[in-house]
């Protein structure tokens, strides 16, 4: 199969939805140009009204958003970059998540939020940080973050599908990762978990760039331990039913989670599973987020990031 | 308190109105102020769930605005008055409303949101409770309706508070820059709960806001329904026709406290009687009547039937809303099918 | 003692305050007037130019704080209701929070933040929202939320005389719950939970109106179980001792969080319990937050919100 | 691309500079230019972290604005070029901002933030990667140099493109509404990353603005380091007399692409070598030069000198990041102790 790297994938999904679906457009700042890859020629091929730039009014970008997809439109607004996405908090957070269940399911709000996430670059807190946790604390809104180009492509075109609003980040880390994707059209559905690696000893959970680095553990520890990866793609709807059938084999979970430890998605899953499976449970379970600190710049960003060393670590600790 | 109206700012040759037009002005604003004193004694007699912000001194902007607007339009109502004279000459059926703000299963929202309005059928999407937070899809409605390209506009009301919001700047800018078919009404008071306008925004007129986009502007009597009418029939005109968006400022006034209940201060000090007597001397209703009975478009007669019908329709929405079920019951089994649509 | 209403007990800890240190000042909408009677009378004694309203413009608000924290002063910003403060979330999660550690330690910003919060009076949900969990969520500030009129007094004076922002909201519904307070100057200091009963068979962890709800249940149940209430009184700095000594008794725990359960601070404190403390559990945590939902307005908000019956339901689960 | 300059706009009786001042704006010119060219050097060879915004053709706005400010005055500055330009003319040595672009423990922000920088003893508290996040502290600065009552005034900078967010709108009302000791300097290139003012902003000139607010305006050749300074005298007098907050629109370029290594897009074609040449014409430091070789207070002798004692001052600079140690050392132990002041 040919190998795409994962922003041309996404550039793919938005291609074939504007196709697909007039009312699909894209909103943000400077992606006419392409600020990056996954929106460069769009602008070409559908238009000026279908590709919008906007100026640095985020509350009124997302509003572009938020209103049209009221009317019936598909918009997908592009943030630039996560961390953004606090000047235009209300908006998302509130405004745009409770407003179906609020107005009595009256209207929906199809829309897609994006934008570049994740540390890395050194570039300190507000453009590192993968504000994950914040969505799923406000419900609804779904939440997907995908490991692969194929996950990228079709959980995007999910997520433009889908008649709510839905916050795909993807990882900046990740963006010229290249892995096999169809020529065919598929989706992948929102919900559905996708275990990466098969292993009987020990459970890994993770998204985004954290499943990389959880195979790549994984396959370093292969002639020690058995780590089965369960790449979970969307956060909300989660696959718990995957988590508890990799659960009732390994009976140990390490779960990698790349933003902030404290109230973070980590926590969540490990209160669902005592809640859930915690007979299951064999060992307590492991945690791998951000340390509770700001992201710093400069060097100084490494010690505070999930990486494989940090997951091996934890794998060590509950088959211990 | 007293609003001096710049009475310049608003002329300029007018779109005239039928008598048909005329009348309906009127009519909207008796059952605005109806609703309105409904809403006041319901709540205080604890026939009204959450809060009410009374409307009485503040109603015909709401009413001038929205009386022509066409159904397919896109209305962003302000908050004062809990909307319902925007929404009621918008066409809508405010029993749902009531029904909703007594939290029954026929309200508008399923008795989900109390204060909340939802009427998607006639462009009236919901609200927030965050002040100024309308802006923002606003940007969104605007470029829709322009995609539409049927003339279809949108209509943003808020109040002198409102306009306070980072929020209205880059709608403005949006707006501006795209060219979308919006007319933003900001009804102002002159307070914003016990806030003055004067301190709250550095110059007398919020329309001055408007030069730093380009965007034409004009400032009207807001106790005069008709000429709040004819303002926006020329801007929405101007919307229709592709020419961008419009501000009208209206000048009003808040005869009562914000809120239903809340003390009535200004700064820290109470109003007085005076001030408020001073206020009640433009009686919008009053201003209007006075008009068409000049003009010879009401009799006593007529102005007897309007009232009697307003009163007729407001006891249909009581009786609507207090025989319809009390929606407490919420099955909580499959959350997710509440929040998230198919 | 004398008794005082809570919100009378944070008016005291203002004049207190503002008395002893003419740095402290108090900013947000309609103060003045007291829009909530904590600030009423303020502006009285202690003029203008220390009970400041503003605009409806909270990222300006904030920023008036901010600022002039930076510069030595000790503003306390008031938001009227915690879900306003979404539309500062930039300027106040990421700026205000981060700054202190991102620009090396050189600049302390000593600010609080308050709001009335809570749900019971039917507004829907951006009127009713107890956001705390998104506050935690982002290290820099601490969190504080007091369920006594004494504990609000002490730990407004402490998050005033702190050199970090302070996030202190209080309930509505407890505003005009009285209790007894000192004449006496005394402060409470943040991080340090308070036993507001003894117990032996569980552990109910709470804060805020959520303690006054589990001591009744524990009262309710007196001949049957034996129950023990922890305030935490601030969950940053979160007094993990004091849960662990009350774990180490009664083996059983229910948290009780009044704010949306996804990723939410219950969450948090059973991922911790799990990591420092699972040998000590003989059944699995009970959580009881609010429902994965936005909070609805009507009579249906009973039906989400934590309440004397769901906290008993889950104290009996996990003693069964 | 070209900027037409309302020659007339920026006219109006000037500030005088005396010839220390001008030689002060020349030689701060000069030092901004060896800096961004430093940057702009090292972060082609790998010897900077994270990344860099160059601000070739627009250093004179920053360098007029800051360079007569007092120590005690409080400055946020625009992001482009790193603020070196702002933050040298108001004092500050830029070798511990070098340190921390480079990680190291020297660094101004103990190689926590690689980009920030913090020099508070200089009232320049902090930056944030959130453009337009200045506009909300500012006001606190401007309330706290009020109350402190001694003629301290704050100098907020940004660019057209910051100008967009809302928090320029809650922070224009709050200083005029409070009178608030404020000078905002919009360094208006033209440009956001790839984005056209012209599409941006629906008016010419973002100095429009300031009518909303009431508050006075003026539009200088950001071009023009001299005009610059001269506005910004009168604008901080006007500031520090209390009469509240002045806004000042310099007009300037951006020669590079937005961050270096970016490609250089106007909306999605590539700006030519004619427009970039264009914009090379009206140089900053050439302008100033001439100018003051004109009335004879520059000799070769002098250029020279100070080319000669800006080369050494970057040295200086490199030197003492380079041979800093690594900040990549944390201690986790205690994060608290990190992250939370004593
Ligand atoms: C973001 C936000 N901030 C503050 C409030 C509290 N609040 C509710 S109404 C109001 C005043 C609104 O004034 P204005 O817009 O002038 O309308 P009016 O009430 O005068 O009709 C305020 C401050 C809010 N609801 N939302
Ligand atoms: C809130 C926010 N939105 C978007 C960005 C991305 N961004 C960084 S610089 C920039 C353009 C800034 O333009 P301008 O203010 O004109 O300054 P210039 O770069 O032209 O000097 C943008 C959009 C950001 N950093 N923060
Ligand atoms: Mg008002
Ligand atoms: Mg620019």
């Amino acid at each position: 199969m040919r190998e795409i790297t994962l922003i041309e994938a996404i550039r793919e999904a938005y291609i074939e939805e504007m196709q697909v679906d007039e009312k699909v457009f894209l909103v943000g700042q400077d992606i006419r140009g392409g600020n990056f890859p996954n929106t460069t020629g769009l602008v070409e091929m559908f238009g000026d009204d279908r590709v919008l730039d906007t100026p640095i009014s985020e509350t009124a970008m997302v509003g572009s958003a938020f209103g049209a997809a009221q009317m019936g439109y598909r918009p997908v607004v592009d943030f630039m970059s996560g961390g953004f996405a606090y000047v235009a908090a209300c908006e998302v957070l509130l405004q745009s998540a409770q407003h179906y269940f609020q107005h009595g399911g009256n209207v929906s709000v199809p829309l897609v939020i994006t934008a570049g996430v994740g540390a890395g670059l050194k570039l300190a807190n507000e453009h590192s940080v993968t504000p994950h946790a914040m969505f799923l604390h406000h419900p609804g809104i779904k939440v997907a973050f995908p490991s692969t180009p194929y996950d990228a492509k079709g959980l995007m075109k999910s997520a433009i599908r889908d008649n709510n609003p839905v916050c795909m980040f993807w990882h900046l880390a990740l963006m010229m990762e290249k892995g096999q994707v169809p020529e065919e059209e598929y989706l992948v559905p929102l919900g559905v978990a996708d275990v990466k690696r098969e292993g009987t000893d020990v459970t890994v959970v993770a998204t985004g760039l954290q499943v990389k680095h959880a195979l790549e553990v994984a396959a370093n520890l292969e002639s020690e331990v058995s780590v089965e990866v369960v790449d979970l793609r969307s956060m909300e709807p989660l696959d718990y039913e995957a988590i508890s059938r990799s659960l009732e084999k390994t009976n140990r979970l390490v779960v990698v989670d790349e933003d902030t430890e404290r109230c973070g998605f980590a926590a969540e899953l490990i209160a669902q599973v005592v809640d859930k499976s915690f007979d299951l449970l064999d060992a307590p379970i492991e945690r791998i987020c951000i340390d509770n600190m700001p992201i710093p710049g400069g060097y100084l960003e490494a010690h505070v990031l999930p990486n494989p060393a940090k997951i091996e670590t934890a794998i060590r600790r509950v088959i211990a | 308190m007293k609003k001096s109206i710049d009475a310049k700012k608003g002329k300029g040759p007018k779109a005239k109105l039928s008598n048909d037009q005329l009348l309906t002005l009127y009519r909207n604003l008796v059952r605005a102020d109806h609703f309105d004193k409904c809403y006041v004694r319901r709540i205080q007699a604890g026939q009204l769930i959450s809060f009410y912000h009374a409307g009485e001194g503040g109603l015909a902007p709401g009413v001038g605005a929205c009386s022509f607007l066409r159904k397919e339009d896109i209305l962003w109502p302000h908050h004062r008055a809990h909307a319902q004279g925007h929404m009621l000459s918008k066409g809508i059926d405010l029993k749902y409303y009531l029904a909703e703000h007594t939290g029954k299963t026929t309200g508008c929202c399923k008795g989900r949101s109390s204060y909340h309005w939802s009427f998607p059928e006639y462009g009236v999407f919901g609200t927030s409770g965050c002040i100024g937070a309308g802006f923002s899809p606003t940007v969104g409605w605007g470029l829709a309706c322009k995609k539409n390209g049927d003339g279809q506009i949108t209509m943003m009301c808020c109040g002198d508070g409102g306009s306070n919001r980072g929020t209205a700047h880059e709608s403005f800018l949006m707006a501006n820059n795209w060219k979308l078919p919006i007319v933003y009404l900001i009804e102002n008071n002159g307070l914003a709960i016990f806030s003055k306008h004067e301190d709250m925004h550095p110059t007398k007129d919020i329309a001055d806001l408007a030069k730093g986009y380009g965007m034409p502007a004009v400032i009207v009597d807001g106790q005069d329904v008709i000429a709040v009418a004819e303002a926006t029939l020329k801007a929405v005109e101007h919307a229709r026709a592709g020419k961008g968006p419009y501000l009208i400022e209206a000048k009003t006034v808040r005869i009562q406290a914000h809120g239903v209940g809340l003390p009535d201060l200004v700064d820290y000090t109470p109003r007085s009687k005076e001030e408020i007597d001073e206020l009640r001397e433009r009686d919008a209703i009053l201003i209007c009547r006075e008009r068409l009975l000049t003009e010879g478009l009401l009799s006593q007669e007529l102005i007897d039937q309007i009232e009697a019908e307003a009163t007729q329709e407001v006891a249909d929405a009581e009786r609507f809303a207090d025989e319809s079920p009390v929606a407490d019951q919420l099955d909580l089994s499959d959350i997710n099918k509440l929040v998230y649509a198919e």
